[in-house]
């Protein structure tokens, strides 16, 4: 099919329609809002469930309630709305439910802004809510990755019967690009939901949907399970790109937006000569620490770039097992790092002016 | 090869965001790479907004322009903000109904043009917003008001078909007005 | 001999294992009354229970139906989310009077707002027995609990809320009715609104919420007959029994 | 003679005393002799003879512990 | 004074009595109810203010509500609940309100479970709300810490302005030691508040609490000044303690009640001639990075116990500059960590039969 | 010449600055009204107020008056902490309905229940305006919003919440109007309205709650005039205004 | 001769027209031949003299924009 | 120097709690150190209850007991549970009013209670605990039953002071117990 021009937040919306999503529950905050718009109009028309929540907190736990019933299902929010989730975020990891969480991340704390920002890593991958458990963060850079992310995260969050999360900023919310909605994306390969509770016990046994286990030797038991799962992510299913790799001597970290705005400046740096390449986490959660140890040779800096005051920094530092020095350029609250503030970061650290 | 940038600002509800689609969606019907950015002003209602449109043959990275190619300036507020940033050589279209007396850069291409007056003109001050992209198309040569027009026809649909003429009399007005 | 005809055994509705209630506790009333509801009407094999965070969170064992344990004061949009997609499942939520009065009577409302068409089992025991007896909103006045030491004081803790007086108020509401469990016959009514509640639900009526005047008599500090005496002696005056809605019968215009 | 009789599963029984007060005939006690598994003094009947069957203490019992049949005298 | 013997949340509950505490708002939850069930009975006495809200929700924003009034004020509840808290508390940082909140630890994700746990690490430490914030987090070891802290903690978030996290297991919150609740704590140099908003204009100019602004370069400004002040706290107040630390060939990391197993456990080691330190961080946040530059040079391994699945490691490898192997042993769920595992585990540690 | 008599000018509760609203949207009548009851009853320099999210969130700029932002749906709550640590000082709260029928009405319900000494400004426009103009709880049958965007189908989304009517079923509360700015004379018995809510505040008498009927010009894509007059066709129906619980008029038992 | 007298804000005023449809003797209009800074069309006033004073134009503009001054006849 | 780490287990409703509690608190009034650790069973109600008291005149590290040098043990889950914990040459002060017919180790001191039965005969079942209390006192000497009942009088005021005669006589008749 050939592309059609969307508003990110309707390309994601379209997206999880074509995933199977069968309902979707939320509840209104810019910048994410013409995502449920959407699907209010779009989802009666397939005989999908939309529900605007009176809550964030009421939309996940409808979200735990249908996701408990076997049902693909969806919610999305931003940055305040998401800290709102955390309990219910964490029930559904700890009862192991699948299910898509989007975040269109703006400014904080509080209230904050309605700017893109990604001042949310920390809350989404080392869990804002209680307990051992982590969601599979997926950070796409382009309508048309965020899109085929979508399609397939569906399928993630069965197969781990995780929550997973996609962690866009404004930016991606509000853009408008030409995306083809009908790509092929990886089918995983699932198992029946024989888990569910969805009231139907004629053929079956009862099943029960549960995050208390009050024998300790239970709970213990339970977590191990999860952190088996987690550590399965971590060995098998880091995602991330380089970009312009070879030769590199220096290598900007950067995801989501920001790594088109990396994009842009390594295109004037090989003008000016220098060799910058990009390292590109597509899953924040797990970090994508397999890719430092394939770093060419010839790096030798390393410059994390991100709309926060640096939350990425340490998953960076973590991965770095070369121990090369790691510079940061951030701006925050809603303002976009300009392509020349980049590229001249880049050249005072390649100037050997400045190292951190 | 196409590559251009634009931003196009003004006040809310001068049709900034509007005219900004209307490129991308031409792009896009000429399956050119292209990317439309909104911004809002911190102001909730009345204050200022606009929008970052790149079109490209090659991929379009940074959603942010930095150096615009042209920008559409729809008031005062928006040549102040943008105006500097404008490439050097480039183009600046100014709705001089609004934006007078005006201190303007002796390094780019000046288009004035009376949008709201001859908006007004045509009978509906709405499309102030055509007139100025009428004269846009028509100095960068970016599409054809054809193109523009055709995709403004698949848009404007139902009710708003009555509106298809009208807009394409502004677009027309536009380009004479850069004549 | 005679032939036996019998009177009373333990639901089908029931598993076999042991209510984790303290002796006496009438939460244990309430159970077997869902339970035998859900039997008689021939719906416990598709049905699924929302247990809530409370002394009744592990009835998920209890109920031979699918069962989901829901976040503390969130089973009411639990229920929504599963309804929404299982349109012929019967879904009930069990809730305590702080589970649902206090941090969950945001979802409770909006659920009946939407006209949902699920039914909410409310046990208001005027306590917060799980936790060890803590004021609920449904704590009377001058009743001693472990947070109104010197009994609840309307001054700095307020007068007790009337759920289904408030309930009734909602126009999306189908059917709100308070009963108690005091005495066989008051349990045989309170059994009568269960059914009229899951027959709503069954003919896709909307919204019911029966509220049951329930006992703690260990955080109240007493014998369960006393506790169930107490009751009726002060809940029910100011919990009166009776229908708050009912749209079935017309008397809404 | 008996018009009905209870059954009482003592492991169940959690000695609550509940059900005593609603036997209309006040044939139930506590068996203070003996302790069941959990620990608690099962509920006993101290003179079955007199049950009427009437169901009444458990329809009270909280913990499903009694089940009560009445005895249907034969049509001849 | 001499010393009386309390439950761990009553004599936190009269620490934040001697503090000053103007007010205290929270939730009822296992297991930390013995703290306000205390304050429901002795706030009044003082004429202090103590609500039982209707949610921690409700809670943690009342606390927003008088800290910007100018109140001392407190909040308390364990993992679940504080989840809950996640937005309040992005409010309160973004904010720049004090306040105290005392997190009693249980087993998680999801309702988890009642026992003693330290699966709120990362909530903790790294934000769980939205936004680029941090908390001071203090992790008391025994009550007569936990009271020492709660008192100072007071001073603590008044100075900096910010919330400050008391983070303990459920085994502090359950025990009962013997505790002088009257010990000199050190007093912090405070200014007056002159920016809170509790309505009385007549001698002032009008004030805004308030953690909106919607211009970018506005909130970029603010969020730089929210991070100096996190700066400002890595720099200058880490605190942690070393215990047997001289000549130690192994340092076991661990905080909270499971350094107290530790101590017995190093006790044992010494009597097989295994020099074995400890480093116990006081605030885990900010991490006591500078305590690992300080480690003696015989310090050949260290060795991390957590009641959880190994949350602060993240930490430690950030903070491990000289690259010592690092050893993990955790217990979770409830189950907490016997002095004979940790003994074990550092025998295998010391033995070189397994090194991570 | 004549004498001159100020029959109108800006009130001096309200701060120079412009207000953020649309043009012809009643939510600046309405801060017009809340400005001069505080002066007039002279509680301006003793009053915080709390601004919540929606299209007020900025009022904290336009009162004269202490301000607090508060968490969506949470005002209430914030008013409650500092009510109780400062009871001397006017608290009220100004919430849209999103904010306080829906997200919020825990909050709001509560701070009712316990009786709490502030004011609670609610402006029903039946719709989220800042947001762009989804669904509330409050949004009419039919009304078309981007939530609900062949209008709103009680089948599914339920029929509007009332809230005036279920507040007043709050034993905790003390008063309970809703008024509406349509017309010079109403905009009067609003004010009225205010000051009764205020004044019952400043005797220390509990919670009051002034429930307005407001409108929003932009998403209801109407003139501001067309709005109001909408709203006085179609809201004023289904929301009637008047006293809808008044303890210090005895009316209570 | 007038009654009263409004005062417009011309800065504050919105355009919005509201006040318009309640001045009693429909005096008000907007001034089509001006922006204010904000770019809205502000309200005007088309005859004064026949102003009565009534200030229902000011108590109905959200944007406090009119003051309004009634004149009080002499005694004498 | 004093060094005791005694784990008293039962069912709940049986005063283990207070049992424990007061052994910490005349540790408290003799300035000792001491800490006292509870541990419920997941069972809401009428499960199993425990809890740990370290007794030290050094300082009190772990509050978790390992390897308990007595055990009070009030019923028979308990005494599974525990029983395997006790250090070689321990005590194991069993109520064998309720646990009778068990395998008992052979490397620690077993005392032999009938805590329940001497408890009904004195007229009050639920002092069975203090009757336990007054055979390990006896048998390990950590204190005299004075001082414990000096705490308990501190703490039985009001309408419990009555209680404390049959509580004196409870810990008498358990130290004849062992006698
Ligand atoms: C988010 C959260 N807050 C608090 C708790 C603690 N909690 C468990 S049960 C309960 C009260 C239950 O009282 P109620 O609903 O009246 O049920 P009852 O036990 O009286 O039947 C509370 C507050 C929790 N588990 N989760
Ligand atoms: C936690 C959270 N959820 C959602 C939002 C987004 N939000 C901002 S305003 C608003 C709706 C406001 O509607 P209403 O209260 O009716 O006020 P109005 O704008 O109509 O006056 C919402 C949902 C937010 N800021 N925070
Ligand atoms: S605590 Fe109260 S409500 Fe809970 S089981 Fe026991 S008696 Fe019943
Ligand atoms: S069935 Fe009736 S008569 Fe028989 S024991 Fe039970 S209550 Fe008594
Ligand atoms: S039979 Fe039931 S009601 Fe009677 S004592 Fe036993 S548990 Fe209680
Ligand atoms: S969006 Fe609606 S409610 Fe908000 S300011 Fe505009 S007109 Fe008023
Ligand atoms: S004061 Fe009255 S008469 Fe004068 S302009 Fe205003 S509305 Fe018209
Ligand atoms: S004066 Fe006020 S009401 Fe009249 S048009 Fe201007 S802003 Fe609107
Ligand atoms: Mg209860
Ligand atoms: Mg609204």
């Amino acid at each position: 099919m050939s592309k059609v021009l969307m508003k990110g937040n309707e390309a994601m919306a379209l997206a999880a329609i074509k995933a199977g999503c069968e309902a979707f529950y939320g509840y209104p905050i810019t910048p994410q809002n013409e995502l449920p718009e959407y699907l209010s109009k779009h989802m009666p028309l397939y005989n999908r469930v939309f529900v605007q929540a009176e809550s964030e907190i009421a939309a996940i736990n409808m979200v735990y309630g249908a996701a408990g019933a076997g049902a693909r299902v969806l919610t999305s929010s931003s940055s305040p709305g998401i800290a709102l989730k955390q309990e219910g975020i964490s029930y559904m990891a700890g009862s192991e439910l699948p299910g898509v969480i989007i975040n269109v991340m703006r400014g904080g704390p509080g209230l904050g802004g309605i700017q893109p920002s990604q001042a949310d890593y920390k809350q989404i991958t080392r869990g804002g809510g209680n307990g051992d458990y982590y969601l599979y963060s997926l950070a796409p850079e382009t309508l048309q990755e965020a899109v085929d992310l979508i399609k397939e995260s569906f399928d993630i969050a069965d197969y781990f019967r995780n929550p997973v999360m996609i962690a866009v900023d404004g930016l991606i919310g509000q853009m408008m690009e030409p995306v083809d909605l009908d790509r092929e994306v990886p089918k995983w390969d699932l198992k029946p939901k024989t888990w569910i509770a969805d009231g139907n016990t004629k053929n079956r046994k009862k099943n029960v949907i549960n995050s208390l286990y009050l024998d300790p030797q239970d709970l213990e038991d339970h977590n191990m399970k999860l952190k088996e799962k987690y550590d399965e992510m971590r060995a098998n299913h880091q995602r991330y790109e380089f970009i312009n790799m070879e030769n590199a001597e220096i290598v900007i970290i950067a995801y989501g937006s920001v790594s088109r705005i990396a994009r842009s400046a390594i295109e004037i740096l090989s003008e000016k000569g220098i060799k910058c390449g990009i390292l590109r986490p597509i899953t924040i959660f797990p970090y994508p620490k397999k890719a430092f140890s394939k770093l060419p040779l010839t790096v030798k800096n390393l410059l994390v770039v991100e709309m926060s005051t640096g939350q990425m920094l340490d998953d960076v530092i973590i991965s770095n097992e070369r121990g090369l020095p790691i510079s940061f350029f951030g701006r925050v609250g809603g303002i976009v790092p300009e392509v020349e503030e980049i590229v001249e970061k880049v050249l005072e650290i390649v100037g050997g002016e400045k190292h951190e | 090869m196409i590559s251009e940038k634009v931003i196009i600002a003004g006040f809310g509800g001068q049709g900034v965001m509007l005219m900004g689609q209307l490129l991308s969606y031409t792009a896009t019907a000429k399956d050119l790479n292209t990317l439309w950015f909104p911004s809002y002003g911190p102001e909730t209602r009345g204050g200022t907004a606009n929008c970052s449109i790149t079109i490209s043959e090659s991929n379009v990275n940074s959603p942010v322009i930095s150096t615009p190619d042209s920008i559409i300036i729809m008031n005062k507020p928006s040549l102040d903000k943008f105006q500097p940033k404008l490439k050097s050589g480039g183009h600046l279209f100014l709705n001089t109904s609004l934006v007078k007396d005006v201190v303007l850069r002796e390094d780019v291409n000046v288009h004035n043009v009376d949008a709201n007056d001859i908006a007004i003109e045509l009978g509906n001050l709405k499309v102030a917003n055509m007139v100025m992209l009428g004269a846009y198309l028509e100095v960068t040569k970016v599409f054809d008001a054809e193109s523009v027009l055709k995709v403004l026809k698949k848009k404007f649909t139902g009710s708003k078909a009555s509106l298809i003429e009208i807009n394409k009399e502004a677009l027309e007005a536009g380009k004479k007005a850069v004549l | 001999m005679n032939n036996v005809e019998i009177v009373y055994k333990k639901s089908e509705g029931l598993t076999d294992k042991y209510l984790s209630y303290c002796p006496g506790c009438t939460h244990g009333i309430i159970h077997k009354l869902v339970a035998e509801t859900l039997v008689e009407l021939d719906l416990i094999d598709r049905t699924v229970g929302i247990s809530s965070v409370g002394c009744s969170v592990l009835n998920y064992d209890f109920f031979t139906c699918d069962m989901q344990q829901a976040a503390h004061g969130r089973a009411p949009a639990v229920a929504t989310g599963i309804k929404r997609v299982r349109p012929n499942s019967i879904v009930f939520t069990y809730q305590g009077d702080g589970d649902l009065a206090s941090i969950g009577i945001a979802e409770a409302i909006h659920a009946a707002h939407r006209g949902e068409n699920i039914t909410i089992v409310f046990v208001n025991n005027a306590i917060y027995g799980m936790t060890g007896g803590q004021m609920a909103p449904t704590t009377l006045i001058g009743q001693k609990t472990t947070t109104s030491p010197n009994g609840r004081d309307a001054k700095t803790q307020g007068l007790p809320l009337k759920i289904a007086e408030m309930m009734a108020t909602i126009p999306g509401a189908t059917y709100i009715e308070r009963v108690s469990v005091h005495n066989p016959s008051h349990v045989r009514k309170a059994k009568k609104a269960l059914i009229k509640a899951f027959s709503i639900q069954m003919e896709n009526k909307g919204f019911t919420l029966i509220e049951f005047i329930s006992t703690c008599p260990v955080n109240w500090g007493m014998t369960p007959k006393d506790a169930v005496d107490w009751a009726v002696d002060n809940m029910i005056p100011y919990y009166p029994l009776g229908v708050y809605k009912d749209k079935t019968a017309g008397e809404e215009k | 003679m008996a018009k009905g009789r209870i059954i009482i599963d003592i492991e169940r029984c959690k000695g609550c005393s509940l059900c005593i007060s609603y036997c209309p005939v006040n044939i139930l006690k506590l068996n203070e002799t003996t302790t069941n598994i959990k620990g608690y003094t099962p509920l006993m009947s101290i003179d079955p003879d007199k049950c009427i069957g009437c169901g009444f203490c458990a329809v009270m019992c909280p913990d499903s512990v009694i089940t009560v049949e009445r005895f249907i005298k034969e049509a001849n």
